[in-house]
């Protein structure tokens, strides 16, 4: 019975994600003068050579990571809001360790530079969590409020202590030794190794999630913190320990973008991230492996926007509005009810 | 439709199936005469409350007729309902925490002045009608402070508030003391006479037979049948409700143990708010020894197993659990100890109803080596382990992976004494074991606690229900405003009455019987 | 074959913002300059807009290369200068034009300009410290007081302000100069709220605006207080007639212009870096009906000598980017 | 230093500033105080006063009329709301995530509508705008220190005035009774025959209304012009707002006060001469503050021990 029930989720997401596209189809009808060629720039093309392909894998690598992030929090009745400046500081974290530990031999400088990005995004993000579980204050709030700071603080002291003086107009530090730049993986798949690390979080936190003690422990305070604390479980410890790992998920991000793509940290490089996150992470029910399929498909309409704007009059806002139509269909499940309806006549007819 | 005008209620041929598919009543018939006390029984789950919620528009009922004096009615909210004279006091409270008493019962109903609420006028009627039938409140006073009692009384003044001459009554007896209860029903039969047409829930057949003129038993969903109270008696009703024997209750063996197994001196509790609620409480326990503790609910008995599980930290006092001092323990330790803990609020704290059976089971022993590997959590283990003791302790479900919140509640009872006791403890904490659980779910637990009991555990029984304090300790502590006001052993000298005169005035009107 | 030469007749430019247009000033005055080439010069003109997010453009720029269609790929500014620099090696046959940075190497296929905004501001800071002291005009105080209200604080703005400090005070050491930053290009209340500030309670009488969309918030309150502003970028006296005295030009749709007019011809060096200032013509003060109309003569006339020194090397301003 | 900020604040500027800063963040605040007495906490503020700053301005510009201008951007700003209301009442969307589509959706609405109505994708300056009336109070204007309540936008004033609303539509009638009895215990409020969805509806409503004459501000009132996304933040500054007041209107007031305060100094910091601490961190003060109030605010609640546990 759960099962059947989760497959019409499953169904339901996907009826959801095709709905969303024939409605954006059907407003490139209606704004287009060339919507053919429009429809095809959108969902044909990122496929049609390898160029677009590597586009997709680049654009979601950190898709994942921030979607793993969100959805640890998640899991734990947790809003993480605040994705977005963790992977800042993570970005930032990332680029100073580079730029200012060279000079250790490089086995140790590339650990140095994971580790303070890391520790950067951690402990960024257990400013939220410790304020949560010792004063109980609004995560979402702060959160929120630790983005601005974020924001502000890395865009203020990159311009004002760290800045490249040949960045010409451009807040960033100085390009990252070439050793410590993500390298692309083959000749043919010519993204950057980022994605490896990306499925290996996917891999961990489904164990996480799925199969350990402490994913256990989190759902449990997630799903009920009476229950949790009457159980024994240490809440404080846990909402710590959970903004921790989100937190250290998105600071990944953050690092990933700066060895694999940017190669420095630009201020305010990718605001739209924190959203994303959050987005994918509801999406996929906070499920690992739904957010690797749910990031692949935003990733896809990015590239697919990007070509049909290069190509068409139509502009890539498009996209947003079925990234929109998407999420409002599948995060109601409006679908469901129906398919459930559909699923149980069946069922009643097999059965006389 | 040819209906009797003297019927103030009559519902014919009802059927309620929930969205999730499950069947609560199957073709049940009801009728309440115009003016009687009309009791309505039936085993947990059997469907009453579902047959009230229907009838007050709470529910969309799936089949059926209701016929309100006579007219066929279809209500769709209780706005509708209420409207009609209907009113229904829940087997939850419907309160809010934050109001006060009058804001609570004028909700829903204001008067106004203007545009704005005229609470005057409200109170003065309000005082009005708690004089007439004896309930007596404090108007000003915000609910969460109330007792269980007040609280109770709120809930029948807000539906005599709101016109209702045909009132439901959802078990309001089961969180009251013989008196409390008594003087309810002083207030209901002042209703009745005034022309009140009472519709009465209970699992107690003492009630029943105190009160009710006729009585309508119900069982899986159906009626099985309407009797006049004055025609039948309690075993009637009982084997009609549960259509089988009761199983003999354990016999209780002594037990030889002396050891003490728990203990506190002198301690001292205050709430989160900062009141004093445990006041120098000193008990000890000993192997094989159930220490029942009495008394009218918010008279400290939270507090005191708060701070004893460490969710409160004691202001002042010492617990001993085997000769240990556990004083101040936090909750994670406390759950480490070979100590079973049965809370009263199954719903919030008890279980997690939107997880499954099995990772109710393990809350805490998932990390104690049986189930895991380090980090590494054996699924495989958890469920064999989950379907033995569904299987042993008789639990009704679907499997092992079903979500408990779908269970009925005396099976989720079942779920938190199962895991309980299933670990061996040398102390069990059970409070309000078997609240609002069916007579059959109520022996069962019963008899799980003297079972543990005979196997030399020390039994910390806190209830509400005097006859399940009679019915199992060894001795009785019973509870005022936060002490212990006596202690005695259950023999026979002790009666029911008397433990209501300590736990509802404390220690005066006690002449000469003190401890 | 016939087929491609006339193709390749038509030439083919596309115009990547990294940004937005609708801002009235700077991606806005690119715009019309390659919109313009389009009519005048008979090629084909594709505008997109990059957004905002940095990941996109390499991908995006990449991808016009690759895709063959384009003779000219023009970028905007030093967010992009890197990734021509790369993609410029990598696809040695598409030719780039990357406005508004100073780059300190470039390719064979890449044309580099720059606009002197430092010696803009100069021009701006003068004729702010002329506005501060002068008595014609009704809405300057005797306070030695002028403003300065950016995007946000990043090099490319603080140029704008070293510039406008740098003439302030060749007109008047004793100049003192407000500066402040909305924080990001699009809240203009915020703008204008700073811009009120500095007129009412710190008695600065006219403001410089670098404040992309956020500072037409900034020109707003120049007006509604009764004071000056000068404009940015494009020609805004128009906004606010009379309160916007001037504004700062940078002629970047000329420029563009210009540019591919000469690589039509075959006339652009490429390879080349070059910085257009006030002697090419780059770089100037609007001067329409309504400077004339509005600014005291005695200002135009020490205006007119400020330019010259400037354009002759006279004065010598001095950036910290170029 | 001191003598710089003391001149300034003697001069009361500061509170001009604050005034103008705090307005549409208590007005929106106050909104979401509704959304959040009945449960939700709406992310989508930020985008409910974007259409209302968009629609106002251009029925402004069309019609030379604010009032008009304020009831179009109330009218955008209630559909913005009520399609939040129904994903989250009707179909059970979790409304984090409803809210945050509200946002994207409201920001790509607007700069599709201006690209293909008015031809710019950043910008739009009509002429002709009928901004939104200063109240200028005939005396007072003339007496120094009183004079600071002479001179605001109609807008001001009608956020203080909202709070006093809220207050006593929360606490003096029956809807406000019937509203914050929804949100903290629903089953109770349906069996008294209260219709939620129609509270809740209603409470988005409002919230769509305050909204409204928020976003109008910042179109017609505060400057007259949209800039794509111009809200820049101050619907989630609103939820923060709403946090430090406790939830409660007076509360919000003393919230949104105390974050226009804190933007007012760094403003003030900004542009004291001479100073060289980067402007971000200074831009930073207000988030930090209202961070840190939050703290404070939490700790002597604790201390206080007021607050009756939720069911
Ligand atoms: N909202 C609901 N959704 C699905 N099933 C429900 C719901 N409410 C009750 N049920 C199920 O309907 C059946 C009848 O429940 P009901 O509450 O009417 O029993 P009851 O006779 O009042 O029992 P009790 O004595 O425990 O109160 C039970 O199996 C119960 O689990
Ligand atoms: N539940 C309530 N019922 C009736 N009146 C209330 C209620 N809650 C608050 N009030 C009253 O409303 C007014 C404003 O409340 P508000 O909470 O803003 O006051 P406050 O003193 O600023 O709060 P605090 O300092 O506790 O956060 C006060 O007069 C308060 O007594
Ligand atoms: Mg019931
Ligand atoms: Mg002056």
């Amino acid at each position: 019975m759960k099962q059947k029930l989760k497959n019409t989720n499953m169904l339901s997401t996907v009826l959801s994600i095709v709905i969303a596209v024939l409605l954006g189809c059907l407003l490139i009808l209606l704004v287009s003068d060339e919507p053919l060629s429009a429809i095809k720039s959108l969902l044909v093309m990122p496929l049609s050579n390898a160029f677009y392909m590597n586009n997709i894998i680049n654009k979601v690598t950190p898709l994942i990571l921030v979607g793993l992030s969100a959805s640890v929090a998640f899991r734990t009745g947790l809003f993480n809001m605040g994705v977005q400046g963790q992977f800042y500081v993570g970005a930032f974290m990332t680029a100073i360790a580079a730029n200012y530990l060279e000079g250790l031999p490089k086995g140790i400088h590339i650990a140095a530079v994971f580790i303070a990005a890391l520790s950067g995004g951690v402990i960024y993000a257990v400013v939220a969590g410790a304020l949560k579980a010792y004063f109980n204050i609004n995560e979402v709030v702060t959160t929120l409020m630790l983005n601005y700071i974020a924001t502000l603080v890395t865009s203020g002291m990159t311009n004002s202590y760290f800045r490249d003086p040949d960045s010409g107009g451009v807040i960033r530090m100085h390009y990252i030794p070439e050793y410590l730049e993500f390298q692309e993986i083959s000749s043919l798949v010519t993204a950057h190794a980022g994605i490896l690390i990306a499925l290996a979080m996917v891999v961990l936190v489904y164990f996480l999630m799925k199969h350990s003690v402490l994913g256990y422990r989190m759902e449990t305070v997630g799903r009920n913190k009476v229950f949790a604390r009457y159980g024994g479980l240490n809440i404080k410890l846990i909402t710590i320990l959970c903004f921790a790992i989100s937190g250290g998920l998105s600071a990944l991000a953050g690092s990933v973008e700066v060895l694999g793509v940017h190669r420095s940290f630009f201020d305010d490089f990718a605001s739209g991230m924190g959203g994303d996150g959050l987005i994918i992470a509801l999406l996929a029910s906070n499920h690992p492996v739904g957010v690797l399929l749910i990031s692949f498909f935003f990733a896809y309409l990015k590239v697919g926007g990007q070509i049909m704007q290069q190509n068409t009059d139509v502009s890539r806002e498009l996209v947003l509005i079925i990234q929109v139509i998407m999420i409002m269909l599948i995060s109601s499940r409006i679908l469901t009810p129906y398919l459930n309806k559909r699923k149980f006549a069946k069922e009643v007819k097999k059965n006389g | 439709m040819g209906t009797d005008i003297e019927n103030a209620i009559e519902m014919k041929d009802m059927y309620k199936i929930y969205p999730n598919g499950t069947v609560a009543n199957s073709g049940v018939n009801f009728c309440v005469k115009k003016g009687e006390i009309h009791a309505l029984v039936g085993e947990n789950g059997a469907g009453k409350t579902t047959l009230m919620k229907v009838l007050f528009g709470l529910e969309e009922k799936t089949k059926g007729a209701v016929f309100i004096s006579g007219k066929e009615v279809n209500f769709k909210s209780p706005r509708e309902a209420i409207a009609n004279g209907m009113g229904m006091v829940h087997q939850e409270f419907m309160l809010i925490p934050s109001y006060t008493v009058a804001q609570n019962i004028a909700l829903g109903n204001e008067k106004t002045k203007k545009i704005f609420c005229d609470r005057k006028s409200e109170k003065e009627q309000m005082e009005k009608i708690a004089k007439q039938f004896g309930l007596a409140a404090d108007f000003d006073e915000p609910v969460y402070r109330l007792s269980v009692g007040a609280k109770q009384r709120i809930e029948i003044l807000k539906v005599l508030y709101n016109n209702a001459k045909i009132i439901i009554l959802d078990e309001p007896t089961a969180v009251l003391t013989p008196q409390e209860t008594e003087e309810l029903f002083c207030s209901l039969r002042l209703m009745v006479k005034d022309g009140y047409t009472i519709v009465l829930i209970t699992h107690k057949i003492k009630e029943v037979m105190d009160i009710s003129d006729s009585v309508t038993v119900l069982r899986n969903g159906q009626t099985i049948q309407t009797l006049k109270t004055s025609e039948t008696d309690p075993e009637e009703i009982t084997s009609l409700m549960i259509g089988r024997q009761l199983k003999p209750k354990r016999e209780r063996v002594a037990c030889g143990g002396k050891n003490v197994v728990f203990e506190t001196r002198n301690l001292n509790v205050r709430d989160k708010r900062g009141a004093l609620k445990v006041k120098d409480m000193s008990f000890s326990i000993r192997e094989g020894e159930i220490f029942g503790i009495a008394g009218v609910e918010g008279n400290g008995q939270s507090e005191l197993i708060d701070a004893v599980i460490g969710f409160l930290k004691p202001s002042s006092g010492k617990v001993f659990y085997n000769g240990k001092d556990i004083t101040g323990i936090s909750t994670s330790d406390f759950r480490k100890e070979s100590i079973g803990y049965i809370p009263d609020d199954r719903n919030l704290r008890g279980s997690s109803l939107t997880q499954s059976v099995a990772e109710n089971f393990i809350i805490c022993s998932h990390n104690s080596g049986k189930f895991n590997k380090g980090p590494y959590l054996n699924w495989k283990e958890v469920r064999g382990e989950a379907r033995r003791l569904i299987k042993e302790y008789e639990i009704k479900t679907d499997s092992e992976t079903a979500l408990v919140g779908a269970m009925s509640g005396g099976n989720v009872q079942k779920v938190i004494v199962a895991r309980e006791i299933s670990k061996k403890p040398n102390l069990l904490i059970a409070c309000q074991p078997t609240r609002g659980v069916d007579i059959s779910s109520i022996e069962y637990i019963h008899n799980k606690i003297i079972e543990q009991r005979n196997e030399g555990a020390a039994v910390l029984l806190i209830s509400a229900e005097l006859t399940e304090i009679m019915g199992l300790s060894d001795k009785i502590g019973m509870l005022y405003d936060g002490e212990l006001v006596a202690i005695q052993d259950n023999d026979d000298r002790i009666t029911e009455n008397e433990i209501g005169k300590y736990i509802l005035n404390g220690r005066q009107n006690q002449n000469g019987r003190e401890e | 074959a016939q087929k491609e030469a006339e193709e390749k007749e038509t030439l083919s430019v596309v115009l990547y913002a990294n940004g937005s247009f609708g801002d009235n000033a700077y991606f806005d005055g690119n715009k019309e300059g390659v919109l313009k080439a389009e009519k005048e010069l008979g090629i084909k003109v594709k505008l997109i807009e990059g957004g905002s997010d940095q990941a996109d453009y390499q991908p995006a720029i990449e991808a016009l290369a690759v895709s063959g269609e384009y003779d000219i790929i023009v970028t905007l500014t030093g967010k992009t200068s890197d990734i021509v620099l790369e993609l410029a090696d990598k696809y040695p046959e598409q030719d780039f034009f990357v406005m508004d940075t100073t780059m300190t190497e470039v390719r064979p296929n890449i044309f580099n300009s720059m606009y002197n905004q430092c010696e803009g501001s100069f021009l701006a800071g003068a004729f702010a410290a002329l506005v501060t002291t002068n008595t014609e005009l009704a809405g300057a105080n005797p306070d030695k007081v002028i403003g300065f209200i950016g995007v946000m604080d990043s090099p490319t703005i603080n140029d704008f302000y070293d510039g406008y400090e740098q003439g302030a005070h060749y007109v008047d050491s004793e100049i003192e100069v407000l500066k402040s930053y909305v924080g990001d290009s699009v809240n203009a209340p915020k703008a204008k709220e700073l811009a009120m500030a500095m007129y009412n309670s710190q008695n600065a009488d006219i403001i410089f605006n670098v404040g992309a969309s956020a500072g037409l918030g900034t020109l707003e309150a120049g007006n509604e207080a009764g004071k000056y502003t000068i404009g940015v970028d494009v020609n805004q006296n128009g906004l606010y007639p009379g309160s916007v005295l001037t504004s700062m030009l940078k002629t970047s749709g000329q420029g563009i212009f210009n540019a591919i007019e000469m690589y039509q011809k075959g006339e652009l060096k490429m390879g080349t870096s070059e910085l257009w200032g006030i002697k090419e013509n780059c770089i100037s003060l609007a001067t329409d009906e309504l400077y004339e109309e509005h600014v005291p003569e005695s200002i135009k006339e020490e205006m007119k000598k400020i330019t010259e020194a400037l354009a002759n090397g006279e004065i010598e301003v001095k950036s910290e980017l170029y | 230093m001191a003598s710089f900020f003391f001149q300034q604040i003697l001069n009361l500027s500061v509170f001009a500033i604050v005034f103008k800063l705090v307005a549409p963040v208590i007005l929106a605040a106050i909104g979401g105080l509704f959304c959040g007495k009945v449960g939700v906490m709406n992310i989508g503020l930020e985008g409910a006063m974007l259409v209302s700053a968009f629609f106002s301005i251009v029925v402004n510009a069309l019609t030379g009329s604010w009032m008009l201008g304020i009831l179009a951007g109330c009218g955008a700003s209630i559909l913005l709301c009520l399609m939040l209301a129904f994903f989250t009442f009707k179909y059970k969307a979790h409304h984090i995530v409803t809210g945050f589509a509200i946002n994207t959706f409201a920001s790509a609405m607007t700069i599709f509508l201006l690209q293909t109505f008015f031809g710019s994708s950043g910008s739009y300056q009509p002429e002709g705008v009928a901004m939104i009336p200063v109240v200028d109070i005939p005396v007072i204007e003339n007496i120094p220190v009183l004079s600071v309540i002479s001179g605001h936008s109609l807008i001001v004033w009608i956020a203080f005035l909202s709070v006093v609303l809220c207050s006593l539509v929360f606490y003096k009638t029956p809807y406000g009774a019937h509203l914050i009895a929804v949100g903290e215990n629903v089953q109770a409020a349906r069996s008294v025959g209260i219709d939620e969805m129609k509270i809740k509806y209603s409470a988005f409503i409002i919230c769509g209304v305050l909204c409204g004459i928020s976003g109008a501000f910042l179109s017609t009132g505060a400057t007259s012009m949209f800039v794509r996304d111009m809200t820049a933040g101050n619907g989630f500054i609103a939820l923060a707002v709403i946090s430090l007041g406790n939830a409660r209107p007076y509360g919000v007031l003393r919230g949104g006060l105390i974050f226009g305060l804190a933007n007012a100094v760094a403003i003030l910091i900004e542009t004291y001469p001479g100073l060289s601490v980067p402007s971000q961190f200074i831009q930073a003060i207000p988030y930090a503050v209202t961070i840190l109030m939050l703290a404070v605010h939490m700790l002597q609640n604790n201390r206080r021990m007021i607050t009756p546990a939720k069911g």
